[in-house]
């Protein structure tokens, strides 16, 4: 094994990367001064975010890197979900000083829910970094599971009647799912191991293990098991009939948090079946869960389109919205054609982009505004310009306008679709958008334009909540036809793994 | 080829120029200098550039950077004659707003409007230019998006956003069928390159008229054909005059582009009967188009919806002129399909020229009359006279009357209509007989309406203060009318200029005109079948005038003209109060097409007193015309969105009802793998 | 090598964890859910307890233990500290979706079709998967049918804990357990899912003064 | 046939100049027969250029309120009209002038005219020009498909819109041989009413506000513009019969140039003129005014028998 070798940096680089957050949060734990946890989680996020990059530079030197005799592995395609932790963690920590602080002011929470929030914060930016890292995939179900149970307790946070009733629901609903994830994860196991019943080894849950043996898997198994995870991890990950929480919880969450979740909490659920999808692929073809992809993805964008056009609260509708990308992401890779695939890994960086710009923002706008209501909401250009800028970027980027990033990304995986030769799926998939494009077009340009409706003072919110945005709005410009080499490379990989799940390349 | 491609960056700097410039200048009182001389400049090079390409070879050029998708930039004739268009329009256009947007000078935003201005022009002209399927797209989004926010430009007004919405979902709805087509193509040949589309070699006939459709579509949405016309006068309404200027006259130029590029670059129409019904369909849209555009033109009181929906009709023409030649070349009979080709290709030049100009000039009496309400308005040509002889032009060259631009145009399309006969299928040429009476009545009633448009607004009293204190405009709009007014005139009267024009652009099997050649068409029997010389026509208009000058001066010798009012039949000097309206004038023909309009006549009377019933107050009379589309589109609205309305009911609150949700979805997926239906 | 008594014991320890899983359905009251609960997880432990014994795996015995000790023993006392604490007068699943009478034929049925789907899926068995998968399976189902008939959130979080039971189970009996790393996070898991539960239930009952999540319908979309 | 000799424009100017001079002489004739088929003495029958001259020496008054447009109307009216001369044949099977415009440029240059007499009456600012607009707007718009179906048919007939090659066709095909024509016939001549403003669609004789149309467009000219309006009224008249009397019955034309031939010619396409214009005027004094919109189901008419005339073609 190469990996042996490079054991020493890497190692390091992996450990620091789940240590920072935990260290951060002890440190928060014990000084409980305002400015100073501050500080703290803003460090240790970009401390984060510097690991991340220098890991994801390795992970394309050497292509896979597995530590701590396999209970560490890391490929191109843990590097994908690493890079939009660490970069959309960071921004909201910086987003959360300015966010929290004004709640803070506003008497809406005192101290000590303040060190609550940050301690969550950071263990919520460590369970979900626990994710792609981890090699045995009953850690990454037990990983996925804290996730939820940390972000309820941020959810928590308020004691709201709405709160609690989100919280509830997400964290009732979310374990159910989770419970059937889990399922599917011991059948896998138990398949793989079935030849020597040998309790107790762990790698037998290797995911590198299982994508070995999988070939000899037993096919009704295989797919019995599929089923289960993608119902569950689909519950986690936010795909329609299972998205019923994802509203609430992302609408109630504070919404540093609700940027988190929605840009790439799901995508960690998502992650989950990607890997299965691949163990799957390798045992009995791709058609069987390209095929259960494609069905639960067109239902969850039409489920979203039909939800976005009523909606009246912003923050709901930019949920669905998460609801909607999810779906068009396992679409995409349910179309299952190189460029598809490639254009659903780039969308899944490019929507945790855009919607944790679009929920900073609209944090920004509900707390000027006094309310979440689309109706009471008018003119936001005229009341806080560059807030009202990069909200309408942001908007017209997450329906598929270009020249933003995701009308590439979407570009690619419908040209995929047609490629594929799924005609019937692809042109459904562009009528919901359409009918997206026409609902949240609407409520978004209603919001922005149009005059306020009491007058209010003309000034943003604070440079501090202007920075993230303006770097997201940098990044959507940029990435609306340009992908640097680094991450073309990066993803060209991780779809080579996701087509032919060789991990040898 | 280099030159001319330094001359493409040329045009792109400039206007990014103008678009920077005007934003850094914001507030200062020459910023429209910084914003649209820039945007003069580079449509001027635009012109240029096209000109260059007409004589030299084509520009076919990539730049790829190591990314996904490649760079291509093709400009060979077809494009070039559009971007000539779009030049020769925005060049007017913008030196005529260098004057007109100072009307928002108290506006703070106003540089936006340079921005945008410059963004769109720019976007227009790179949509023809790329040769690739996404940058086509991403352009064609750029251009609705400028274009929408040029729309919504006065966004305090709640009406403009609702119609600045509606546009700008249509116009995605149109760009979702492009993109469908040309992945079906993409499907095909296997590469984005619009090359790959040219030389896609044999594919079966399903998918070549499954993507004709959706191409149509969408780019018929785009040039507002019926029943996808319905933002188009809401948008052109809305936006800033010189903005619809350049959407009427520019805009719409490019989904005719698309289209023509789709029939006869992407496709080479042959005597295959199976592009025969691609022909009729185009054609019966025209037609459809042309009637019910000019007929909602002539009830409307709204200067700028009425020369919307005049674009309908105009574009409904030009589609007849394109199904026409795709029909003859279906036949193999070349030589009638160049004829209809060169017709419809003249009518698009010229609908872009006095289209331009017309919309220039409503945005005039906007300006100096604030109302786009020819009701209020009257007596115009004394106050403003220049503008009202710049408006005539355009109006004569629009209801296609010699000797200016339209005339020729139509000339050429009524020609090829009567050249159906040569068709050998008798069926066919019935149809096409009764889609030339629809176009000659398209014709006629377009000139009642162009009459009641300029004899309402421009003669007789001032009808409101607005119109009676109107001021002649600024010079610079004056100039940028006077540009396309004289290029009227010149298409007109000297026409070989546009056929040969047209004629090298598109390289078609026709011999250029010389400028002292009849304009003829020879039957086939070898006969003269028609021919026309408007030089000679000017000159015998010319020499008889100036006969009958003399005549009557020797008959009638020396006599005085005096000025008086006008015959009042005694009752004391008559009040503009009792002039005819706009409303009465086309009162009778609203009656005479009834079904489209449902016009609804009330009367109220007000008496002094209810129990005697003959002393009446006043009397109040109604006259109300409906829009049978509009009334079209909110039902099918209504039901879609009931049909959603029911889909998101299933977000219930009840956390019971979430969890059985995923039972359900668990055991049906159980269920269909188990059955076998999956997998 | 197993004797035909073992495997008796087999069959009636499963009994036993089905009788005490029905309790769960046949009881209004809270604390009885809860007593339920413990019975169920009490034999559970011992079943795991006797499967190490059958296939003599060290680690199962320490699985085993952990389960008394965690969900025996801290978890009943949570949840009863919870249901003491809660300030509302009637501690009792008064409506159910689902009649009680009702309910008891739906679950009897649910343990059909688990048998039914063990059949369908033909695992190459010993006698243990024989034995366990189904009751597990029921355990698992009737754990779904509880939350979605019943109207208590604390009856709803009781049922969560069942599924996972049932889980446990289907993982012991099927693969023998996995690694004792990912069965302590698992415990771990479970506990701080109780514990934040039960804070939500104290937040519920503080500010509905009940615990019936028809208060908990207000974030919906009409 | 086509190229422009010296010879064949002195001919072309000269025949124009026959019609302008003849065509009062024509509105005179008709006038006389309405009044001796009424049992008047009726004026004389070289009244109209008594007329014309006695208007030409008078002083004008025009409105205050008009504009150019109104001024330069008249002269825009007669330019074309005359203009229009030009073009068809009279008494030779070409016109000298065939190649530079054919029958739709005819149609174009008496459109200018019209559009240009339909402002003029709204320019005066008086209920009265608006009403006549109204009406002649109505008409207008209504006619040209009709004029345009019948140009469709007459074109597919005897090949091409060109009117030198339609009289030369014409002159070699009889009507059994192209029995379509005769529709053609029917629709042009009920067009060729409608045009000339003769019964049932208006009432030239008359200044009724609930009749008239075309003299309400006219009603605040004087003098010279007045003068003027007349005359290119009579020539349209004169022209749009000489256009008739070639398309449907060209028998005798001249089809060569010889002086003998075009000679006889001129006599008879006169004859032929003048007995068409009685028969007109018999026919007006046969009929009453007809309702405004009742007037449309006879362009309605004239539209389906030219349909029919292409129907026929066809098959």
């Amino acid at each position: 094994m190469f990996s042996e070798l490079f054991s020493s940096l890497e190692s390091l680089l992996i450990l620091a990367l789940i240590l920072t957050p935990i260290i951060s949060g002890l440190l928060v734990t014990f000084l409980k001064r305002k400015k100073i946890i501050e500080a703290v989680t803003v460090f240790s996020s970009f401390l984060i975010l510097i690991e991340g990059l220098v890991l994801i530079n390795s992970i394309l030197e050497y292509k896979t890197i597995s530590v701590f005799n396999g209970i560490f592995y890391v490929d191109s395609l843990s590097g994908i979900i690493i890079i939009t932790i660490s970069l959309v963690g960071f921004l909201s920590s910086l987003y959360s000083v300015n966010y929290m602080g004004r709640q803070y002011d506003k008497l809406i929470i005192d101290e000590s829910k303040l060190v609550r929030y940050y301690q969550g914060f950071n263990m919520f930016l460590f369970t979900m970094l626990l994710v792609p890292i981890s090699n045995n995939m009953g850690i990454m179900w037990i990983a996925i599971e804290a996730t939820t149970l940390v972000s309820v307790l941020l959810i928590m946070l308020y004691v709201k009647q709405s709160s609690i009733e989100a919280s509830w629901k997400y964290l009732l609903i979310a374990t159910v799912g989770l419970s059937l994830a889990l399922f599917g994860t011991i059948f896998f196991y138990y398949v793989n191991t079935i030849d020597d019943p040998l309790g107790g080894d762990a790698s037998g849950m290797n995911w590198t293990n299982l994508v070995e043996n999988a070939s000899g898997f037993d096919p009704n198994l295989v797919k019995l098991a599929f089923i289960f995870i993608i119902v569950g991890f689909g519950t986690k990950a936010g795909l329609a009939p299972m998205h019923t929480w994802l509203p609430d919880a992302h609408s109630e969450a504070p919404s540093p948090i609700s940027a988190l979740l929605s840009g790439v909490l799901l995508n960690c659920a998502f992650y989950g079946i990607l890997r299965f999808h691949i163990i799957t692929s390798n045992s009995i073809g791709s058609h069987f869960s390209n095929t259960l992809l494609i069905i639960l993805g067109i239902v969850s964008i039409g489920i979203a389109a039909a939800s976005i056009y009523f909606q009246k609260d912003l923050k709901r509708m930019l949920a669905f919205s998460s609801v909607e990308h999810m779906g068009i992401i396992s679409v995409a890779i349910g179309f299952g054609s190189v460029i598809g695939i490639f254009g659903a890994l780039l969308h899944i960086i490019n929507h945790a982009v855009v919607k944790s710009l679009l929920f900073f923002a609209s944090g920004s706008i509900s707390q000027k505004y006094g309310t979440k209501l689309i109706s009471d909401t008018r003119g936001i250009i005229q009341t806080m310009p560059i807030t009202g800028f990069v909200f309408l970027i942001g908007g017209l980027a997450i329906i598929g306008m270009p020249p933003f990033n995701i009308f590439m990304s979407e570009f690619l995986i419908l040209s995929s679709g047609f490629e594929s030769e799924n005609f019937v799926p692809s042109m459904l998939v562009i009528l919901f958008l359409v009918i997206i494009f026409a609902g949240f077009g609407k409520h978004l340009l209603r919001m922005v334009f149009g005059s306020p409706i009491q007058s209010m003072k003309k000034e943003d919110l604070g440079i501090l909540s202007i920075i993230p945005m303006l770097v997201l709005v940098a990044i959507i410009f940029v990435m609306g036809a340009y992908v640097p080499e680094p991450l073309q490379t990066l993803i060209e990989d991780s779809s080579q793994i996701l087509l032919s799940g060789d991990i040898h390349n | 080829m280099l030159e001319s491609l330094y001359l493409v960056y040329a045009i792109f700097g400039f206007f990014s120029l103008g678009a920077i410039s005007s934003l850094f200048t914001r507030g200062k009182k020459q910023h429209v200098y910084f914003a649209y001389i820039p945007a003069a400049i580079g449509s001027f090079l635009a012109i240029v550039l096209s000109l260059i390409v007409f004589t030299s070879e084509d520009i076919h050029i990539t730049l790829g950077y190591q990314q996904i998708f490649d760079f291509e930039i093709f400009i060979d004739g077809v494009a070039s004659f559009f971007i000539l268009i779009i030049g020769l329009v925005s060049f007017a256009v913008s030196i005529y707003s260098l004057s007109y947007s100072k009307k928002f000078d108290d506006k703070k935003n106003n540089s936006n409007l340079g921005m945008l201005f410059n963004l769109f022009i720019i976007s227009m002209m790179l949509v023809i230019t790329s040769n690739n399927v996404f940058f086509f797209l991403i352009f064609w989004e750029l251009m609705s998006l400028t274009s929408f926010f040029l729309v919504i430009y006065e966004h305090e007004n709640e009406n403009n956003l609702k119609s600045g919405l509606t546009y700008l979902v249509m116009t995605h709805l149109g760009t979702a069928f492009i993109l469908t087509s040309f992945l079906f193509m993409y499907a095909q040949s296997g590469s984005f390159s619009f090359d790959s589309f040219r030389d896609i070699g044999i594919i079966p006939d399903y998918v070549r008229d499954i993507a004709f459709i959706l191409a149509f579509i969408g780019f018929g949405t785009k040039a507002g054909i019926v029943p996808l016309h319905i933002w188009l006068p809401k948008a052109y309404a809305s936006a800033p005059s010189n903005v619809s200027a350049l959407m009427s006259a520019a805009s719409l130029n490019i989904a005719i582009y698309g289209i023509v590029r789709y029939l006869f670059d992407f496709n080479s129409i042959d005597d295959s009967s199976h592009y025969l019904w691609w022909g009729l369909a185009i054609i019966v849209i025209g037609s459809i188009s042309a009637l019910v555009g000019v007929l909602y033109a002539l009830v409307e009181r709204d200067i700028k919806r009425i020369l919307a929906y005049s674009s309908i009709e105009n574009v409904g023409i030009i589609f007849i002129g394109l199904g026409l030649s795709v029909v003859f070349a279906s036949f193999n009979l070349t030589s009638l399909s160049v004829l209809a080709f060169v017709a419809s290709m003249f009518h698009t030049l010229n609908h872009a020229i006095f289209k331009g100009l017309l919309f220039m000039t409503a945005g005039s009496i906007h300006y100096s009359t604030h109302t786009k309400n020819i009701e209020d308005l009257g007596g115009l040509i004394k106050k403003m006279p220049w503008t009202g002889l710049m408006f005539l032009i355009g109006t004569i060259a629009i209801i296609g009357l010699p000797p200016l631009n339209g005339f020729i145009s139509e000339w050429l399309t009524l020609q090829s209509l009567l050249s159906v006969f040569q068709i050998p299928s008798t069926i066919l040429q019935v149809s096409i007989a009764f889609a030339s009476l629809v176009l000659a009545l398209t014709m006629g009633l377009a000139a009642a309406t162009f009459v009641r448009l300029f004899g309402i607004s421009f003669l007789s009293k001032s009808r409101t203060l607005k119109a009676a204190d109107a001021i002649e405009v600024p010079r610079f709009m004056l100039a940028g009318k006077a540009i396309l007014a004289s290029s009227c005139i010149v298409l007109g009267i000297l026409h070989f200029i546009g056929i040969n024009l047209i004629v090298t652009a598109f390289n078609l099997p026709y011999t250029p005109l010389s400028p002292f050649e009849p304009l003829s068409i020879i039957g086939e029997d070898g006969k003269s079948f028609a021919s026309l010389m408007m030089p000679t026509v000017l000159i015998i208009l010319f020499s008889v005038f100036v006969s009958i000058f003399v005549l009557v001066k020797i008959m009638g010798g020396k006599t005085s003209i005096k000025k008086y009012n006008t015959w009042d039949c005694g009752f004391g000097s008559l009040s503009e109060r009792t002039q005819y309206t706009a409303t009465s004038l086309a009162e009778p023909l609203s009656r005479i097409f009834a079904i489209f309009y449902k016009p609804k006549n009330e009367i109220i009377r007000y008496f002094y007193s209810e129990q005697n019933q003959y002393l009446k107050k006043s009397i109040n009379v109604k006259f109300s015309t409906r829009n049978i589309f509009e009334e079209f589109y909110d039902l099918l609205i209504s039901i879609s969105l009931s049909v959603l309305n029911k889909i998101r009911k299933i977000q219930t609150g009840k956390v019971n009802v979430y969890i059985l949700y995923i039972v359900i979805a668990l055991l049906s997926l159980l269920l269909a793998a188990g059955s076998g239906i999956i997998g | 090598m197993i004797l035909p008594t073992e495997i008796n014991v087999l069959d009636i320890s499963a009994a036993i964890l089905l009788v005490a899983t029905f309790g769960l359905i046949v009881r209004r009251g809270f604390s009885n859910w809860v007593h339920a609960y413990r019975y169920q997880t009490i034999v559970l432990a011992g079943i795991v307890a006797l499967i190490a014994l059958i296939t003599d795996i060290w680690e199962l015995y320490i699985v085993s233990a952990l389960t008394f000790g965690i969900k025996a023993i801290v978890i009943p006392k949570i949840l009863f500290y919870v249901t003491k604490k809660l300030d509302s007068p009637i501690k009792l699943e008064t409506n159910p979706y689902i009649s009680m009478k009702l309910s008891v034929i739906v679950s009897a049925l649910l343990v059909a079709m688990s048998y039914f789907i063990f059949l369908q899926l033909n695992i190459e068995s010993n006698e243990i998967i024989q034995v366990f998968l189904p009751v597990s399976f029921s355990l698992f189902f009737i754990g779904l049918f509880v939350i979605i008939s019943r109207r208590k959130a604390l009856n709803q979080m009781v049922g969560l804990l069942t599924i996972e039971n049932g889980l446990f189970l289907f993982a012991v009996s099927l693969t023998h357990g996995f690694s004792l790393i990912i069965e302590i996070g698992l415990m771990a898991d479970i506990l701080l899912g109780v514990i934040i539960s039960s804070i939500l239930l104290f937040r519920m009952s503080k500010t509905f003064d009940s615990i019936d999540i028809k208060n908990l319908e207000s974030l919906r979309d009409d | 046939m086509d190229e422009l000799s010296f010879t064949g424009i002195i001919f072309g100017i000269s025949q124009v100049l026959l019609l302008v001079s003849l065509s009062p002489l024509i509105v005179g004739i008709m006038r006389k027969t309405k009044a001796k088929s009424q049992k008047r003495i009726g004026s004389p029958i070289i009244q109209p250029y008594f007329d014309i001259i006695k208007l030409l020496r008078k002083d004008e008054v025009i409105s205050e309120q008009s504009s150019w447009i109104f001024r330069c109307t008249p002269w825009i009216n007669f330019v074309t009209a005359v203009s229009v001369a030009f073009f068809i044949p009279v008494s030779l099977i070409y016109s000298p002038f065939g190649v530079v415009g054919d029958i739709l440029l005819v149609v174009g240059l008496f459109g200018l005219g019209k559009f240009f007499t339909i402002l003029a009456g709204l320019d005066v600012a008086s209920s009265f020009g608006g009403l006549g607009s109204s009406r002649e707007i109505m008409f207008s718009a209504l006619v040209e498909p009709a004029l345009f179906i019948t140009i469709f048919v007459i074109a597919i007939f005897y090949g091409g819109t060109n009117i030198s090659t339609i009289v030369s066709s014409a002159n070699e095909i009889s009507f059994l041989a192209a029995p379509g024509v005769l529709f053609a016939l029917i629709a042009f001549f009920i067009i060729l009413m409608a045009e000339t403003g003769k019964l049932p669609f208006d009432n030239q004789s008359t200044h009724l506000e609930l009749t008239m149309i075309h003299e309400a467009t006219i009603l605040e000219y004087s003098g010279k513009s007045l003068a003027l309006i007349e005359w290119s009224q009579a020539i349209k008249q004169i022209i749009l019969l000489t256009l008739f009397v070639n398309i449907f019955i060209p028998w005798g034309i001249a089809d060569s140039f010889s002086w003998s031939q075009i000679g006889f010619g001129v006599l008879l396409v006169i004859v032929k003129i003048i007995s068409l214009g009685i028969l007109i005027a018999f026919i007006e004094i046969r009929i009453a005014k007809w309702r405004l919109f009742r007037v449309v189901d006879l362009i309605a008419i004239s539209i389906a028998s030219s349909m029919i005339g292409v129907i026929f073609f066809f098959i």
